[in-house]
């Protein structure tokens, strides 16, 4: 049977589908057009070869699937290992999904180095894959790594107006952060014997703890690991970052940033911080859980006053990512299951917002909400789409947000109730701060006659827009398909913290 | 007793050290440079003292001889003048001295109390030029062939940075 | 009991409705869309109708599983429909009143340029509160408890081009996300506490469970934050304040949504987790006294407003709370029957004030408006009709509901039946007020030609010329069989039958009542119907014989009256307590301060103050070649010195 | 008593002993080969074919290596040692005498610069390195280490119409010969302490014996003396004024080439004499390198300055690999420092390659200012500098990150948390000011008129051959870590029973102290 | 019999001295004369090693070391001359183009 053969070299072809179409535009003629359509092609291919794994997907069945394990170099023993579980496949699929609808919104909007433009995206999907599907922490720290030139590129290039310092700030902080997590894998590499990068060998050698003064370590090294991901994801206070890139970042680049890129953060702490260094996850999850819960409110509130729509939807983020830690710190299956869940309809529907910002800045150029008003009756179908989006991330159930959002807080509460009242005030506080913000923009009387003549949703735009209305919707009414998969990824990664797994019982 | 050995020693001694300081002192390059032959001469005096009869011909002729030579010929060339105090000298006059005072004594101190107390007589190991020449061409041959590449480079950085420059570049045509 | 296979056809139908509606209704044309938005929900009427037919009321609870919906780990929660006596009156209810609110709704916005969005809106609603009280566990029952709030958002903000109209939306949203949130908790603590939502479940692990009559356990926890949610969705006190503003929107709304189903749903979920507050005293308690309060309090704010829609909105305000009362002094039965009886009056109530509003060209202020009953004898003859049935006169709807209240209150304490006697006097008064100023006297309104206001307004149609003057049929129709039904629905109370009905659902526990003498019920009865009656006379002499009493009484009253005609600065205090605080601090203090200020000038101030070193270091290059020989020697020194250290160290 | 012609035909060298200098006799042939031929052709051709002919030297070179490294031992009576260790480097340091040959065509067209003394001097310069890189007698270093430098010295100065230029060619001469002197007598008090000047002697008799203070007071010396060579803080402080007045091939060689032999030499120094009490030195000389190197260059505006501070820093990263005390230990460290060495080579020789070139006439666009908006006037320039500006940050897929892991993941295996620390800081710090660069080309639009050449022919192949090193170290850095390995092994296993030469035994005719 | 410690204190105190002229001299050839005077110290303490260890090569460094030093002179001697052309100047201190 074909897929058995196609099996094994799936997540290859899966992670560098993207580089190869890259490699080849490189050599296409600077002819807008056609390399828009090319990459178009490109991605599209990509997310149709992802869809082979949920596809082929054995659910159910705990560890890593589709996986291939070559040896890289000899020494350092770095091997070409990758797979991916219910966890990673998702965010996989999330990514490939994502970046077609980023050709597709930045069709027009991009005119100038249009090439350079779809190059770097498409080595920033590969990179992005790359590091859900690397079980080599080599490998993972080299696509981490290697995800932070062509965003800061995205940012600094065809940003706005303080583009070069939004993505100074932004490489700096990830690196800065990301050096220690480098710190730790080295550790870690050289206390191993036999030395390895391996995820599953360096678990399997923690686990029977021969690692020479692991216990003495771990700390730092859990640390090290967190700190890294605690910038990207971005924990509060590490998030500054986020907003400055968000508000210049061109429109494809902050629906990756915000879709994908922010979960590479909420991922390694899932798999690493989890995976490695349970008994610390578990000594440092009230401290961590606090700043999540500070991060929900804090970025609620602080987004409810933005005068910049990107920016309120960029504290958003901050916020919701804010959910995400908090269920997977909160040890229990619901809440894993919750913050996975979360993770995707975040991807979808902030990737959704970014994406009609980015149709506003496309006809005002300018992100300022006091500019609008009134914009429904001009332009009905994109206030309608808009509406659907803000809902999803309102939590509304029946749509994608409700489903992660009840799941991490009925998680967090079963940890420590205290922390899931505080966090279920979030539900407040996002229906306060979008709903106003969708008020300040589509209702009321047309205040700036300029947006009179506002054109509304064109085909391009639509077609970016609706699959993550779609999406959103699917994925509000039958979570069982993802939750399927990930159910079983996450009580493999909660067994993987034995003195817990009698707290899990019964959730 | 004091023994002539230890005399000679002395007096060697002191009119380098003597010739050493005045070529700090000096303000004259000339008179520095003349102080410098001073003590090659001193020094040449005990390297006979202990038998390096050879290295001291040869510190005489091409040293003192050749290589000051060459200093003097530069001094007089660019006929350079008093070197006048600076606002960096003084500092360095302030640290520098004292310094190196300190160091050297350091330096002394450790090798009087540590270093092997063995002593050395008058021309204790005699350097003919026989035996010199003999081992400059078994043991040492390719340091002492490789020594004339040196000298070859020497030859040309002279000659290339002491000649006169080319004319200013061209500015490269833009296309 | 007989299988109802196509249950979970009731709620899709009006889905169906709306998705119709909305992809193809902008280009259809109106008859299309009003097609399409009656037959669905007529649809849903009927089949609501087949099962009540073949129901019987010793049927167990009827479970139809659909699909799954949330699996995580041992936690499950599935789109399941649970059908017993309780939801299939609520069921004919929201169905019976939903389709009649339709109808007239065709005729109210037949103008309205965004005509498919309303029906869309409606047929939405529909859908969501049908999931509502066909829900099988709590997690369904907040699907819909969140959707139907979407939908009075969507339908409060009708009109967004309207600011009022837009916030208001706003306002019923979040108010109501506050109630959610309470919801929320009870129902995570249910998880934990019994590891399930589902109903059956959840009520069998409780049945055994004691009474927490001397302390306050876990269900009292429960029961006090459902009643959270409860207040948010019912407008009850602290939360009752996005009522009264979501008249902003179309009249049909406020009937169908803010007056005979959404509002009620808090009373229905209380109701259904009965099982809960039974063994709950003290939150049964809290849920009285709200009650109680709400009743009065909105009750007096009634009396002084002038908007037609504002009244009866307070109205509603109070009679949920007597609702509530009732639930809190454990009739609940009797809540879900003057539940029921409310629905039609309630509704009757406001789609005459629409017609009126209507009539007289989208005034809504009484002061313009009187002497209309030659005008429109129609509306006028339906309308009376409520407000007898709202007053308590018997043998309308409203008295046989509100009096088991009453008694069921007084069983509880003298004090709920006291304020309830008391609100009921009020009620009949600002009714009959209401009543008086708009139909009675002569017409103050001024003789509306500028239909384009009106229209700009609300965008209600009124055939251009000045009189006031009847609705069309479409618009009657529902007035007539509300108005049938507040005459005569009441009678299903009669001798207990609704209770003995119910009485699978809520139990023998309210069988006590039959055991107290009779007689005293018959007083009770007989005060309540003298209160409405006082209430009636009282409006008489102040609106139709004397009309200039009441400025004087107003005047008398000073600042009291005052306070009370603003509803007691209410929606001051809390602006003025919560929303400018949080907005002030968020930007002052969160915003500016902590972000701009604390963290991101650290994090500069770290990169400026790299930058400053660098600088220094750069002055270590002093461009002289001296002291480059200077460190050279100095680092020379100190790495001999060292190195000799170590060396006679050992 | 032999016969003087008895002497001069004991003087000819054997076959195996000449075959283990060949790459010196080939290049020192060569080198003067182009000087003879220097007067012959004219001023207008002279550049290109004495280049041509200077490569092809620096080839031949490399193949005489190859041939060298098929007979390894000892030669000239123990003052050479060819083993993998000093084969590496010589294939080292030709390698990089080549590409800079290949990058300098042009330049010297363009500044009208002597051709064949420049290219006499770099071969002449590159016989002196692979001196120092195979020598195992400290004098013979020492000759090796003062013709690399004099040749550096002749070639900083070579713009000659430039102050700038002769300035720092005397500081570099002034302060180099200073910094000798300090080496040659810590060579003297090491002879006065073991009685020898060949590295395996004195690491027997420090073995053996007791190892007296002298003996630290020569390590401290030889220290300063080559921690000038690579320079290591304190005594970095020529480095930036050096590499700015210098040209910019020069740069690029002097930045690489003598640096890489000078860490030969320290190698040798530190392990296979196993120097005494060198911890704390080193541990401090690579933290306050790391340090003042990366922080100087923060906000530096002329790129060679820049990239001069770089260096420092990367010399500090490279001695992270010197503080080792355990053989173990040692047999990493020395394999990451040789494996850091050849990365710092790839990708610093094409920075300064894309320098030189971009640099033009009289170097008139060397600040940042000048390199705004390349990203758009000249794509694959930009995206060559890129390549190796992301190598030095040391981003995964370069040579330079796997020289920085391999430093440092020795280092972790040594217990070296707090270097480690200090030095993953340092490189991220360090990111900024070569993030700074891209920046400016690809996110800033050109203020100034700024011309740009198409790349020539020559430049092209050598930009191409570092680029190739740059990736090839970073995508399958394993080949060459073997060997640096197997060569760490047999630098610290040392002949132990070597028979003592002639130059140790009291002379016959030796005598008696009175 | 003279202790061969007095000839290394002797070759010390030349060496120190040539540092302190290295640090104190302006004039860029006296400097450079620091320098020899630094490496003569170098050569006595050669010598007498060598003497201590009834060793020629000791001897025999001298010798390189004076070819060294000739070598340095002449490729010094030509840059001073190059500088000054450029700068008409020999104190140390005036050639600081290249700095910070």
């Amino acid at each position: 049977m074909n897929i058995d053969h196609l099996s094994p070299y799936i997540l290859t072809l899966v992670t560098f589908a993207p580089l190869a179409g890259a490699l080849l535009l490189v050599l296409l003629p600077r002819r807008d057009r056609d390399i828009r359509i090319f990459s178009l092609v490109i991605s599209l291919l990509t997310f149709i070869l992802s869809l082979h794994l949920p596809v082929h997907f054995h659910r159910g069945q705990p560890g890593f699937q589709f996986d291939i394990d070559k040896q890289w170099i000899a020494s350092p023993n770095i091997h070409y290992h990758m797979g991916i579980d219910g966890i990673s496949m998702w965010l996989v699929v999330l990514t490939t999904f994502l970046t077609p609808l980023c050709v597709l919104i930045s069709w027009k909007s991009v005119h100038d180095r249009v090439k350079e433009f779809f190059i770097l995206l498409l080595i920033l999907e590969t990179a992005l894959i790359g590091v859900f599907t690397s079980l080599d922490l080599f490998l993972f720290y080299f696509f981490w790594e290697a995800t932070l030139i062509p965003m800061a590129l995205l940012i600094g290039v065809f940003g706005h107006e303080r583009k070069v310092y939004a993505a100074v700030k932004f490489f700096m902080y990830t690196m800065i952060a990301s050096v220690f997590m480098l710190a730790a894998i080295l550790w870690l590499y050289a206390h191993t014997s036999p030395a390895s990068f391996d995820f599953v060998e360096i678990q399997k050698q923690m686990r029977a703890g021969t690692i020479p003064n692991f216990p003495a370590a771990a700390q730092w090294l859990f640390l090290g690991f967190f700190l890294a991901f605690a910038v990207k994801v971005p924990l509060f206070p590490f998030h500054t970052w986020l907003p400055d890139a968000h508000v210049e970042a061109p429109t494809a680049g902050s629906v990756l940033l915000a879709g994908v890129l922010l979960k590479m953060g909420t991922y390694g702490m899932l798999r690493f911080n989890l995976g490695l260094f349970p008994e610390q996850a578990r000594h440092n999850a009230p401290w961590i859980m606090i700043l999540a819960l500070i991060g929900i409110v804090y970025g609620a509130l602080v987004a409810m006053v933005q005068p910049n729509m990107k920016k309120l939807i960029a504290y958003s983020s901050v916020s919701h990512l804010g959910f995400v830690v908090l269920g997977i710190f909160s040890f229990t299956q619901s809440g894993l299951n919750g913050a996975m869940f979360v993770m995707l309809a975040h991807g979808i529907s902030t990737g959704g917002l970014f994406m009609l910002a980015g149709i506003l800045h496309e006809r005002r150029h300018t992100y300022e909400i006091s500019e609008f008003g009134g914009l429904a009756a001009p332009m009905p179908v994109y206030a309608t789409s808009y509406l659907f989006i803000v809902l999803a991330s309102v939590g509304l159930p029946l749509l994608n947000g409700f489903v992660g959002e009840f799941l991490v807080l009925s998680g967090a509460f079963r940890n420590r109730p205290i922390y899931g009242i505080i966090a279920a005030t979030g539900i407040i506080w996002s229906a306060g701060y979008l709903l106003w913000m969708f008020q300040r923009v589509f209702y009321g009387k047309v205040t700036n006659p300029v947006n009179n003549s506002m054109a509304d949703m064109i085909g391009f735009e639509k077609a970016a827009v609706w699959p993550c209305i779609v999406a959103a919707l699917v994925m509000g009414v039958a979570p069982i398909l993802w939750l399927g998969a990930i159910d079983p990824a996450v009580k493999a990664a909660l067994n993987s913290v034995p003195e817990l797994v009698s707290k899990v019982v019964g959730q | 007793m004091i023994s002539v050995h230890l005399i000679l020693f002395l007096a060697f001694g002191a009119i380098a050290v003597a010739g050493a300081v005045n070529l700090l002192v000096q303000r004259h390059p000339i008179n520095s440079a003349l102080s410098l032959i001073a003590v090659m001469a001193a020094l040449a005096g005990e390297y006979l003292l202990l038998g390096a009869e050879f290295v001291a011909a040869v510190q005489v002729i091409v040293y003192a001889g050749a290589i000051m030579v060459l200093f003097v010929f530069v001094i007089m060339l660019l006929n350079a003048g008093v070197e006048e105090h600076t606002k960096g000298s003084r500092v360095a006059f302030l640290f520098g001295i004292p310094g190196m005072l300190l160091g050297s004594l350091l330096v002394g101190w450790v090798v009087l109390r540590h270093s092997g107390t063995g002593s050395v007589g008058i021309g204790a190991l005699p350097g003919t030029p026989k035996v010199i020449g003999n081992m400059l061409f078994h043991e040492f041959l390719l340091p002492f062939e490789v020594t004339s590449i040196l000298i070859l480079i020497a030859i040309m950085g002279a000659v290339v940075l002491a000649s006169k420059p080319p004319s200013a570049p061209a500015e490269k045509v833009k296309d | 009991m007989t299988q109802n296979p196509y249950l979970w056809l009731i709620p899709t139908l009006p889905l169906a409705g709306a998705a119709i509606n909305g992809f193809l209704g902008r280009r259809s044309s109106k008859t299309a869309v009003s097609v399409i938005a009656l037959t669905f929900p007529g649809l849903a009427f009927v089949l609501a109708l087949k099962i009540a037919l073949g129901f019987s009321s010793a049927a167990a609870p009827y479970v139809f599983d659909l699909a799954h919906w949330i699996r995580s780990g041992s936690f499950s929660a599935d789109f399941a429909f649970y059908l017993d006596q309780l939801s299939l009156v609520m069921l004919l209810v929201v169905t019976g009143v939903g389709f009649l609110i339709h109808l007239y709704s065709v005729g109210y916005m037949s103008e309205d340029p965004s005509y498919y969005r309303f029906f869309t809106y409606l047929n939405l609603f529909m859908f969501f509160m049908l999931m509502l009280v066909l829900a099988n566990n709590y997690l369904m029952m907040f699907i819909g408890w969140e959707g139907v709030g979407l939908a009075s958002y969507l339908l409060i903000g009708f009109w967004f081009t309207k600011d009022s109209a837009a916030s208001a939306g706003k306002k019923a949203f979040i108010v109501n996300r506050i109630g959610d949130f309470g919801f929320l908790i009870g129902i995570f603590l249910i998880i934990q506490h019994f590891g399930s939502l589902n109903f059956t479940e959840v009520f069998s692990k409780v049945q055994p469970l004691a009474s927490e009559t001397s302390s306050a356990g876990f269900l009292t926890a429960i029961g006090i934050l459902l009643m959270v949610g409860a207040c948010g969705k019912s407008a009850q006190i602290p939360l009752y304040v996005w009522l009264p503003d979501a008249m902003e929107g179309p009249t049909p709304v406020s009937a169908l949504i803010h007056a005979a189903t959404m509002v009620t749903a808090g009373v229905y979920m209380v109701a259904r987790s009965h099982v809960i507050f039974e063994r709950a005293p003290m939150a049964l308690t809290v849920v009285a006294i709200i009650g109680s309060l709400t009743a009065l309090f909105a009750a007096t704010i009634g009396i002084t407003q002038t908007d037609i829609k504002k009244v009866l909105a307070y109205s509603t305000v109070s009679q949920l709370g007597y609702m509530f009362m009732a639930c809190g002094v454990g009739a609940f039965s009797a809540g879900i029957f003057h539940l029921m009886t409310h629905a039609f009056f309630k509704g009757l109530l406001f789609l005459g004030a629409g017609s009126v509003i209507h009539a007289v060209g989208g005034e809504q202020d009484m002061r313009k408006m009187g002497g209309l009953k030659s005008y429109i004898p129609v509306t006028f003859g339906t309308m009376f009709i409520a407000t007898l049935a709202i007053a308590g006169i018997p043998p309308l709807a409203g008295f046989w509901s509100k009096d088991e209240i009453l008694w069921k209150a007084y069983q509880g304490s003298w004090v709920y039946w006291l304020i309830g006697v008391t609100t009921a006097f009020i009620t009949s008064f600002y009714m009959f007020r209401l009543l008086y100023m708009t139909f009675f006297g002569d017409y103050h309104g001024i003789q509306v030609d500028d239909h384009g206001r009106a229209h700009a307004v609300h965008g209600h149609d009124d055939h251009g010329h000045g009189d006031p003057h009847e609705s069309p049929l479409v618009m009657l129709i529902p007035l007539i069989v509300l108005a049938v039904l507040s005459l005569f629905g009441g009678f299903v109370g009669w001798g207990n039958h609704f209770q003995h009905f119910l009485e699978p659902v809520f139990g023998g526990g309210e069988t006590t009542a039959e055991a107290a003498s009779s007689l005293t019920e018959k007083l009770l009865m007989g005060v309540s119907v003298l209160v409405a009656a006082a209430g009636w006379l009282l409006a008489y002499v102040l609106y139709c014989a004397r009309p200039e009493l009441p400025q004087k009484i107003a005047a008398s009253l000073g600042s009291f009256y005052d306070a009370v005609l603003n509803k007691y600065y209410v929606d001051e205090i809390y602006a003025k307590l919560f929303v400018k605080p949080l907005v002030d601090g968020s930007t002052s203090i969160l915003w500016q301060g902590v972000d701009r200020k604390v963290i991101d000038d650290t994090v500069n101030n770290a990169a400026d103050g790299a930058r400053h070193i660098s600088d220094e270091v750069r002055h270590m290059q002093s461009g002289n070649l001296r002291s480059y020989a200077g460190w050279i020697a100095a680092g020379a020194a100190v790495l001999i010195a060292y190195m000799i250290w170590l060396g006679v160290g050992r | 008593m032999t016969t003087f012609p008895a002497m001069l035909v004991q003087a000819i060298p054997q076959g195996e002993d000449s075959i283990r200098i060949l790459p010196v006799l080939v290049l020192s042939g060569f080198g003067i080969v182009v000087m003879l031929l220097d007067p012959l052709v004219d001023e207008e051709k002279s550049q290109k074919t004495l280049g041509v002919i200077a490569f092809l030297g620096t080839l031949a070179g490399l193949a005489a290596t190859w041939y060298m490294a098929q007979s390894p031992g000892l030669a000239f009576s123990r003052t050479i040692r060819v083993d993998s260790f000093s084969v590496f480097f010589n294939y080292l340091v030709i390698a990089i005498a080549a590409v800079v040959i290949l990058s300098s065509f042009e330049y010297m067209a363009v500044q009208r610069i002597r051709a064949g003394e420049y290219y006499a001097l770099i071969l002449f310069g590159v016989v002196g390195m692979s001196l120092m890189s195979s020598a195992v007698e400290l004098v013979l270093i020492f000759i090796g280490l003062e013709i690399s430098s004099i040749s550096t010295y002749i070639l900083a100065g070579f713009r000659r119409n430039e102050a700038s230029s002769s300035e720092s060619s005397l500081k570099y001469f002034l302060l180099g010969s200073f910094a000798t002197a300090f080496f040659l007598y810590g060579v003297a008090l090491m002879f006065g302490a073991t009685g020898s000047t060949n590295i395996d002697t004195i690491s027997q008799k420090l073995q053996s014996g007791p190892v007296e203070v002298l003996v630290f007071l020569a390590m401290a010396l030889m220290f300063v003396g080559l921690g000038f060579k690579v320079a290591a803080a304190p005594f970095h402080v020529w480095t930036p004024d050096v590499y700015e007045g210098a040209p910019a091939p020069v740069v690029g060689f002097m930045s690489t080439a003598p640096k890489a032999a000078a860490f030969a030499v320290l190698l040798r120094v530190v392990f296979a004499i196993n120097a005494p009490g060198r911890f704390w030195f080193l541990w401090a000389a690579a933290a306050l390198s790391m340090t003042i190197g990366n922080v100087g260059a923060l906000v530096q505006n002329n790129i060679k300055r820049l990239l001069a501070y770089s260096s420092i820093a990367h010399a500090g990263y490279l001695l992270v690999a010197f503080a080792m005390t355990t053989p173990e230990n040692s047999a990493t460290g020395i394999s990451a420092a040789m494996f850091y060495t050849a990365a710092y080579a790839a990708m610093n020789v094409g920075a300064f390659a894309v320098v030189s070139h971009f640099a033009n006439a009289g170097e008139r666009y060397v600040t940042l200012e000048d390199y705004e908006g390349l990203g758009r006037s000249s794509p694959l320039l930009a995206a060559t500098l890129t390549i190796f500006l992301l190598s030095l940050i040391g981003i995964p897929m370069t040579g330079g990150f796997f020289a920085k892991f391999y430093v440092f993941s020795a280092a972790l295996r040594a217990n070296l948390i707090w270097l480690t620390l200090i030095g993953v800081v340092n490189s991220a710090i360090g990111a900024y000011y070569y993030l700074r660069i891209i920046v400016v080309m690809y996110m800033r639009e050109s203020r100034k008129e700024v011309p740009v050449t198409p790349i020539p022919f020559g430049l092209g192949v050598a930009l191409a051959i570092s680029i190739l090193a740059t990736l090839y170290l970073g995508i399958l850095p394993n080949r060459v870590l073997q060997v640096a390995q197997h060569s760490a092994q047999n630098l610290l296993a040392q002949p132990t029973q070597a028979p003592p030469s002639i130059a140790e035994t009291p002379h016959p005719a030796g005598i008696p102290a009175q | 019999m003279v202790p061969l410690s007095y000839y290394l204190v002797l070759s010390g105190i030349l060496f120190a001295c040539g540092v302190t002229g290295f640090l104190i001299k302006r004039n860029i050839i006296s400097i450079f004369m620091s320098i020899e005077l630094m490496l003569n110290g170098v050569n006595l303490s050669f010598v007498a090693f060598a003497a201590h260890w009834q060793l020629l090569s000791g001897q025999i460094f001298v010798f390189f070391v004076m070819v060294v030093a000739a070598a340095e002179a002449a490729v010094g001697l030509a840059i001073i001359i190059a500088v000054y052309r450029t700068r008409e100047t020999l104190n140390v201190d005036q050639v600081n183009l290249l700095k910070l």
